[in-house]
């Protein structure tokens, strides 16, 4: 089956995109999570991720740790050819990864690799890391993608080593991609991949049923709806993140712990999700999905089922028995977050609660809100990057740059510490779960669900895989031979 | 009696096919309005997961939208906003409007000058950014839209009133209250407004109508109305979503739209073309 | 000539008095390109770096005066989130308006003009009655309203066009043209209604004039008047209205470019507002205000070879 | 007999009752005669004047009655046919110069305008040569830049002379003209009154002159007719009628000429 | 002359300044002319269209600018009757609020005090009083004047300044309204500016004649005079033009 590349050579299909690739191709320095996602496709680092979330070898064929968690060997793989036909040598993982350390220039382009001390060519084929400290998650940053040496301006010559090679940008318009034919590992099957922007969601399902678009990833279930017996199926997995109503803890009612449970108790997950997922959503209880199995904890669900006089009870104790009021802040471009606000809305009513609805820009919320933190209560979905439950937990830490939701408790602040310094991943495990639980039991938020995620592609393509992160595997897919 | 013999001169001035048809439409929305105040069939955010795009029936005569909500009444509660809105918007383009153009078009001279060059500028800037930049100062609510979209509705009004104001100062009448002593201010508001109201109330109408579209198109771009407070823009632009499984949705909000415009336009006609 | 100096000096002070207010609009609406770039993950650091590297740090008044100065050479800067030329990425998307505004204003000019005539010459008749109705009916109509309508009709029931599959004009011109017309339509339609109403009230008038008596007792029969001489007359107060219509279809392309997913100079205008890139923001608003401009003046010189009585231009 | 017009009633329908503004008007004109009508405001010399001319608005009225001109009747003749008449035969000067005119078609277009529609065998080079030949023949200084001008760069006089200029280019056999001087200055007045005697010489024109300055009546028509609430009161030869008036309202109009003795 | 001056302008200049093709050209429509107007006498100015007659009084009101010259006079209230009576009656207004508002800006009558004084006025310009609910859209031109004519004299000026008051009238109404400017003029003895291009209209009603051309005056005297031996070559013609005069030359 490996060449069926060969078999269908002039395959072409088109794929929505809902946001254009606009904070450039640099794989050093993209943030946004639409435009890692497809360079998933052209870059690759020592290490990839599976669709299970696990990682498993990639430029480099094997790697060794010490011990005591500071030294890490690589051993490249042989052969693996840039999308420019040169080969991978030692000297440019060297040079890689010390540009994302910020060796050079003093400042790290990945923050977390701050923490490397050197990285060494021990011979052509391996190259071995030293850190100034132990890391868990130093792994899962080795996903970073691996650039030719020579390249002087990774922004504009976009040379990767991925199944797909970059062949064009047109600003707002299209990104074309086209399988890499010296590719090391299972070649791409189909040949040619136009990336079609589609920034305006309500032409999503026009596009798709009026043919001009073959795919379109992350799509509402009412856009599920729509394409009902046309000719797309619809693949279902989840969004991988963690959609919550985030208090402010700092805004004067939510600064009482009773208030926040209070909400917690009045709002009822499952109406929510019918709502707006079509009743697909996952419940959460606290700060994780699903995705890791490892830390996931199901019964957290149940602190709070919802439970009306419970709330009202509580919010008397607060001494807020005849209600109050506070706005919802809300990005107005994701529209299952809007949503959520709406149903909010109408279940605080039932506790006495007024909650008004603040739609604003993104980037307004990014500055005013995230960055800020000058809100009351936000409707978000909070994603893991890297995949690491780190990245989920670190933000409640008290004098954390991104607690965007002014959580403070020393309990926590305690048992996250302890968690990130150990190397045992059995402790490690512990400590997290603990922090979780912690989450849930003060009510750093009111958790509600991880959103589903639904997929819609064309019945002539078939192979679509989903991953616990931000990646859309073009690979994987191929064109159903009939 | 003397209110009667006030309607019977009224509709003896005023008459036609635009302007009854105007009235009624006008009158109807405004009485539409008028209710959504007090009481709408259904409470327009109750939602109902049942009833969730449920299609027009007895019950529900526009059909329910994406939460089980009842779309007439959202409808009745999106005129009351929009007109509303409208209407206030229009109020501060127009008073702004005839107080800028009527100094500019009586006085003339340096201050003219400079203040049309600073409306030219203003005219040229994108009304979709002004907004923008008002709701930013002042925070989305539905009123601050309304003073966004008023502030971006005075130059125009301020071209109009101004040129409509050079016109009649350049009449002898203007010359002959002067002549008998009127004040400055007397003669802008007393003698000459009523004259430039045929043109101005047009004016009106169409910025009504501006309005009322510019409000939907702000909608659209997420600064409108907030949710989950129905305007007829917003619900139109969230229909968008379901033309396909509830195509009502998008079309009752569209036809109300329409129909208001509709009304307030040939309202204008009529009273333009009876004065 | 110097006339036109002087006007090009007020376009010129014009544009300068927008691109201040686009400056000024950015330096009061939340939010920050550097955050938008960096996201979520944004640390501190990294932020007050990209920060600098954008050369956002400097006060507000310094970044405004060395934008203005590098423009006069021509130079509009970079984009903050593409890291290409300002004039590059317009560049691209400029045939898009254009050939939208152009299409738009083509379709009203010749659908307005025989509809105006006709009604006109059937005035208060049945015919103008039915027709007056629908063209307060279409007035009424939001464009992108009537763009999702007509993507509903024609896209996807009738199949006509393809919703969405826009083409490049650099891949497929006549595929390109084939794609614009439903959007211009759309612009188009409200901006018909509203020249049909104009004109006609301005051709009854014009027929009112004596002039229109003299051309009958010259023997003209009523078609012949219409168009040898009614006509010309009744368009000059169109004249600005279609120049006023220019600037608001290329304003209102933004929303319509939405509804039929075209790339055009709106889908730029509204990313960069909301990345705030403002140097992108500001070149295109500058350009809009560029064509207001343009446009009145272009009104100004049609007026004066249209309508001859127009030598006397003592107003501003 | 060029002209003869017989019972002629004109009455407008527009408002709930019927008006007739013009009743049962009956008069001749020979060929090369002037005969003025005179009469105050809106006494329905105008509507005469229209009726004859085929130019009254043919909604909102109806006329009764004939108007013969060489024999044909011009209310029963298909529209076609009076469409050749007018402009060819029938020419027609206005009141206003000012708005008689198009302001944005060149005079000269204007002036050749009935050639242009009557005469299509008229090579465009033999128009314009007539057409500056009349402009001439209206006495202005410099008919070839006339020719090329717009209405609005000639002051009111030059003006009405174009439109004299233009209703006789095609040498109509009837002039109407209605109130030909009245927006314009003594001055130039007088010299207007002068040149249509002029060309009534030249080309043996009949002239319908309405006035309701009797003393400009007095100067130039050979026959004079006063009407008054669309009748005719009373018509006559000229110096007859100012001399020796018969009926009231007759004497009264000329009572109201301000009197100079010198 | 033995009677008081009321007006004395020495040297009045007036230039308006015309744009053309972007152009600015000066017009000196009035230059150095000198103009004396005696308490209750009526002063006819007479000259073509264009030689500056609505220039000249609009100047001695003060409506527009003197590029240089003196104008003293000693009324307070002087009034204009405007030479368009289509534009110098509020159109928006009915009569009895036109008529009525000079007396709300200058005295302190009451409403039903001030409709006497407008029923009075109606009756003595010969309108009724069904006129006062008309607006002016609703009078014939002759109406009109008589209104303009009324609303002057409401505030009992000293001075009217009369632009062509009769010229857009026709034969019958011209005499009417001339006999009660006269008469008016007789019984309350105000001074009047009448300015006028028909010559034979002023000859019985004017005490004496100026006759102004390009913005000079060219002639001044009493009609009969005038009118029998005329000086200046302009007036010679103007009185030809309209048929005074034999024309010597034919
Ligand atoms: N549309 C109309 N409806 C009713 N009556 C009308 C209409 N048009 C004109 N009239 C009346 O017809 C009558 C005759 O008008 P005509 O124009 O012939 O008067 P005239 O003698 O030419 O007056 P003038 O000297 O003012 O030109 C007038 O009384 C006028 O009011
Ligand atoms: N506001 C103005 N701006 C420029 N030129 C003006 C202005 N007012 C008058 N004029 C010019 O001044 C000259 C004299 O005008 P004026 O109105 O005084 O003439 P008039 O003697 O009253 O003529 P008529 O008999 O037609 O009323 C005219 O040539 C006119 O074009
Ligand atoms: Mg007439
Ligand atoms: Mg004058």
């Amino acid at each position: 089956t490996g060449d069926k590349a060969a078999e269908t050579p002039a395959s072409h299909i088109t794929i929505g995109i809902p946001q254009d690739l606009d904070d450039g191709l640099d794989p050093h320095k993209v943030n946004a999570a639409g435009t890692r996602e497809i360079l998933f496709n052209v870059y690759e680092g020592l290490l990839k991720y599976n669709e299970n979330g696990e990682l498993i070898p990639a430029l480099a064929e094997k790697y060794e740790a010490d011990a005591d968690g500071l030294t890490y060997t690589f051993s490249l793989r042989q052969g693996v050819k840039f999308h420019d036909g040169s080969t991978v040598t030692a000297d440019d993982v060297v040079y890689s990864l010390n540009r994302l350390a910020g060796k050079e220039t003093g400042e790290p382009l990945e923050g977390a690799l701050a923490n490397i001390a050197s990285v060494e060519k021990t011979d052509d084929k391996t190259v071995t890391v030293k850190l100034t400290e132990p890391d868990a998650d130093f792994l899962s940053y080795m996903t970073d993608a691996i650039i030719p040496a020579s390249n002087a301006d990774p922004e504009t010559s976009v040379i990767g080593t991925g199944p797909y090679k970059f062949v064009s940008h047109t600003p707002q318009e299209s990104v074309e991609l086209e399988s890499f034919d010296d590719y090391w590992g299972e070649k791409a099957h189909i040949k040619n991949i136009t990336l079609k922007i589609i920034s305006n969601a309500d032409s999503i399902v026009m596009e798709l049923k009026g043919g001009s678009a073959d795919m379109f990833c992350r799509i509402t279930d009412t856009q599920v709806k729509e394409l009902e017996g046309s000719d797309f199926n619809i693949e279902k997995g989840t969004m991988n993140l963690v959609q919550a109503l985030y208090l402010n803890n700092k805004y004067e009612p939510f600064s009482d712990p009773k208030v926040r449970q209070a909400i917690c108790y009045a709002i009822d997950p499952q109406e929510i999700m019918d709502y707006v997922s079509g009743g697909d959503g996952t419940e959460i209880g606290s700060a994780m999905f699903p995705a890791f199995g490892k830390y996931y904890d199901e019964s957290l669900n149940d602190t709070y089922n919802t439970d009306i006089e419970k709330a009202k009870s509580l919010l008397k104790e607060a001494g807020y028995e005849n209600g109050f009021e506070f706005s919802i802040t809300v990005p107005s471009n994701y529209q299952p977050h809007v949503a959520t606000a709406e149903v909010i809305v109408e279940e605080m009513k039932k506790i006495g609660v007024t909650a008004k609805i603040n739609l604003v820009e993104w980037d307004t919320w990014l500055s005013e809100t995230y960055s800020e933190r000058n809100y009351e209560a936000t409707v978000i979905g909070v994603d893991a990057s890297p995949l690491t439950a780190r990245a989920l937990l670190d933000r409640y830490k008290s004098d954390a740059h991104n607690n965007f939701v002014n959580f403070s408790s020393p309990e926590y602040d305690a048992a996250l510490t302890a968690a990130l310094s150990t190397t045992d991943d059995a402790a490690q495990t512990a400590s997290y779960k603990q922090c979780l639980e912690i989450l849930s039991k003060e009510a750093a938020s009111a958790y509600i669900q991880d959103l589903p995620c639904y997929v819609a592609i064309n019945k002539k393509i078939t192979g679509y895989k989903f991953y616990p992160l931000y990646a859309q595997d073009f690979a994987s897919l191929s064109l159903v031979t009939e | 009696m003397k209110i009667k013999s006030f309607v019977k001169r009224f509709f003896k001035k005023y008459h036609g096919f635009n302007f009854v048809c105007g009235l009624v439409i006008c009158g109807i929305i405004f009485l539409a309005a008028f209710i959504a105040v007090f009481h709408t069939p259904y409470g327009s955010t109750e939602m109902n997961a049942s009833l969730k795009f449920a299609s027009p029936s007895f019950a529900h005569i526009f059909g329910c939208d994406n939460y089980g909500r009842d779309i007439f009444s959202r409808v009745l509660e999106g005129i009351r906003n929009t007109f509303f809105i409208a209407l206030t918007t229009v109020f501060i383009g127009t008073f702004a409007g005839i107080v800028i153009g009527a100094g500019c078009g009586y006085y003339g001279g340096r201050l003219d000058h400079v203040l049309m060059r600073v409306n030219d500028a203003l005219f040229a800037f994108p009304s979709v950014l002004l907004a923008l930049v008002i709701i930013s100062l002042l925070g989305p609510s539905s009123f601050n839209v309304t003073i966004a979209l008023g502030i971006a509705f005075i130059p125009s009004f301020a071209r109009i009133v101004r040129s409509e104001y050079k016109k009649q100062a350049a009449l002898d009448y203007v010359q002959s209250a002067k002549l008998m002593g009127a004040g400055d201010l007397r003669i802008i508001f007393v003698h000459i407004l009523p004259n430039i109201l045929p043109v101005l109330m047009s004016s009106v109408m169409i910025g009504f109508n501006n309005a009322v579209l510019a409000e939907a198109g702000l909608s659209y771009l997420g600064i409108g109305v907030q949710p989950p407070n129905a305007s007829l823009g917003r619900m139109l632009s969230e229909a968008q979503s379901y033309i396909f499984t509830a195509p009502w949705y998008a079309l009752f909000p569209g036809l109300m739209i329409i129909i208001m415009v509709l009304g307030f336009s040939l309202l204008s006609e009529g009273i333009s073309e009876n004065s | 000539m110097k006339y036109y100096i002087k006007k090009i000096l007020y376009l010129l002070a014009t544009l300068i008095g927008v691109s201040f207010l686009v400056y000024a609009a950015f330096e009061i609406i939340p939010g920050d390109p550097a955050l938008s770039k960096l996201g979520t993950d944004a640390t501190p650091e990294a932020l007050a770096a990209l920060r600098h590297e954008m050369g956002l740090d400097r006060p507000f008044i310094v970044r405004y005066l060395s934008w203005l100065v590098e423009c006069f050479k021509g130079n509009f800067g970079i984009s903050l989130s593409y890291n290409r030329p300002v004039i590059a990425m317009i560049g691209d998307k400029l045939p898009i308006t254009i050939t939208l505004t152009v299409l738009s204003m083509v379709f009203t000019i010749l659908i307005s003009v025989p509809t105006a005539v006709l009604m006109a010459k059937y005035a208060k008749r049945t015919l103008d009655r039915t027709f007056y109705v629908a063209d307060q009916v279409f007035m009424a109509v939001p464009s992108f309203f009537l763009g999702i309508l007509l993507t509903y009709v024609f896209g996807m029931v009738l199949h006509w066009f393809k919703p969405g599959g826009y083409i490049s004009y650099s891949k497929d011109f006549p595929g390109f043209i084939a794609y614009l017309i439903m959007p211009s339509v759309a612009i188009a339609v409200p901006k018909c209604a509203m020249s049909v109403k104009l004109l006609r009230a301005s051709i009854l008038e014009e027929a009112d004039k004596e002039y229109v008596r003299t051309a009958y007792s010259r023997g003209n029969s009523t078609m012949q008047v219409m168009y040898r001489h009614v006509l010309k007359n009744a368009m000059i107060p169109l004249v600005t209205f279609w120049g006023m219509a220019v600037a608001d279809m290329i304003a209102g392309s933004i929303v319509v470019e939405q509804v039929f997913g075209i790339p055009g100079l709106g889908r730029i205008l509204l990313t960069s507002i909301s990345n705030r890139d403002y140097p992108v923001v500001e070149a295109v608003i500058v350009l809009i205000a560029f064509v207001v401009c343009v446009m009145s003046l272009i009104v100004d010189i049609l007026y004066k070879r249209i309508d001859p009585r127009m030598k006397r231009t003592d107003e501003d | 007999m060029l002209l003869e017009v017989k019972d002629l009633t004109i009455e407008f329908h527009d408002h709930d009752s019927p008006e007739k503004v013009v009743k049962d008007v009956d008069f001749s004109l020979d060929k090369g005669e002037i005969l003025g009508i005179v009469g105050e405001s809106g006494s329905g010399k105008s509507m005469t004047a229209m009726a004859i001319a085929g130019l009254l608005p043919r909604k909102k009225l109806k006329t009764f009655g004939s108007i013969f001109f060489e024999r044909k009747d011009l209310l029963k003749i298909p529209r076609s046919e009076l469409r050749g008449l007018q402009g060819d035969e029938i020419s027609v000067i206005f009141q206003e110069p000012m708005t008689a005119l198009n302001p944005t078609m060149k005079i000269g277009k204007q002036v050749e305008e009935s050639l242009f529609i009557h005469h299509k065998d008229m090579s465009d080079g033999d128009r314009k040569k007539v057409a500056l030949k009349w402009l001439e023949n209206v006495e202005m200084d410099d008919p070839a830049r006339v020719y090329d001008a717009y209405p609005h760069e000639l002051s009111g006089g030059m003006r009405q002379r174009v439109m004299i200029a233009a209703a006789m280019v095609s040498e109509p056999k009837l002039l109407i003209a209605d109130e030909p001087t009245t927006a314009l200055d003594v001055t130039v007045q007088a010299e207007i009154i002068k040149l249509l005697l002029k060309i009534n010489e030249l080309s043996k024109v009949a002239v319908l002159f309405i006035s309701h300055d009797l003393s400009l009546i007095r100067q130039i028509s050979h026959n004079v007719m006063v009407m008054q609430n669309g009748v005719i009161v009373e018509k006559g030869d000229t110096d007859m009628i100012f001399e020796s008036p018969k009926e009231e309202y007759t004497k009264r109009l000329i009572a109201a000429i301000p009197e100079v003795r010198l | 002359m033995e009677k008081e001056k009321l007006i004395e302008g020495k040297g009045i200049t007036v230039r308006f300044t015309n744009y053309t093709d972007g152009k600015r050209s000066i017009k000196t429509v009035l230059e150095d002319l000198d103009i004396d107007i005696y308490k209750g006498e009526i002063l006819g100015l007479a000259g073509e269209s264009g030689s500056g007659k609505s220039t000249l009084a609009k100047a001695l009101l003060g409506i527009v600018p003197l590029a240089s010259g003196t104008i003293e006079t000693k009324t307070k209230s002087p009034q204009m009757i405007f030479q368009d009576p289509y534009s110098s009656l509020n159109p928006a207004k009915k009569i009895s609020w036109i008529m009525e508002e000079p007396l709300k800006l200058k005295t302190s009558l009451s409403r039903t005090e001030r409709r006497d004084r407008v029923s009075s006025m109606l009756k003595e310009v010969g309108l009724s009083d069904e006129f006062m609910i008309r607006k002016p859209s609703e009078l014939s031109g002759g109406q009109r004047q008589r209104i303009c004519i009324g609303t002057a004299l409401m505030q009992e000026p000293e001075f009217i300044i009369a632009d062509e008051p009769v010229s857009a009238l026709d034969v019958t109404v011209q005499a009417q309204v001339l006999d009660l400017m006269g008469r008016l003029q007789d019984e309350k003895g105000f001074t009047v500016l009448f300015i006028s291009h028909d010559l034979r209209t002023m000859y019985n009603f004017c005490d004496r004649i100026m006759i102004l051309k390009d913005g000079k005056i060219a002639e001044t005297g009493i009609p009969s005079e005038l009118y029998r031996n005329p000086k200046h070559p302009y007036t010679k013609k103007l009185l030809e033009s309209a048929g005074i005069r034999k024309n010597e030359t034919v």
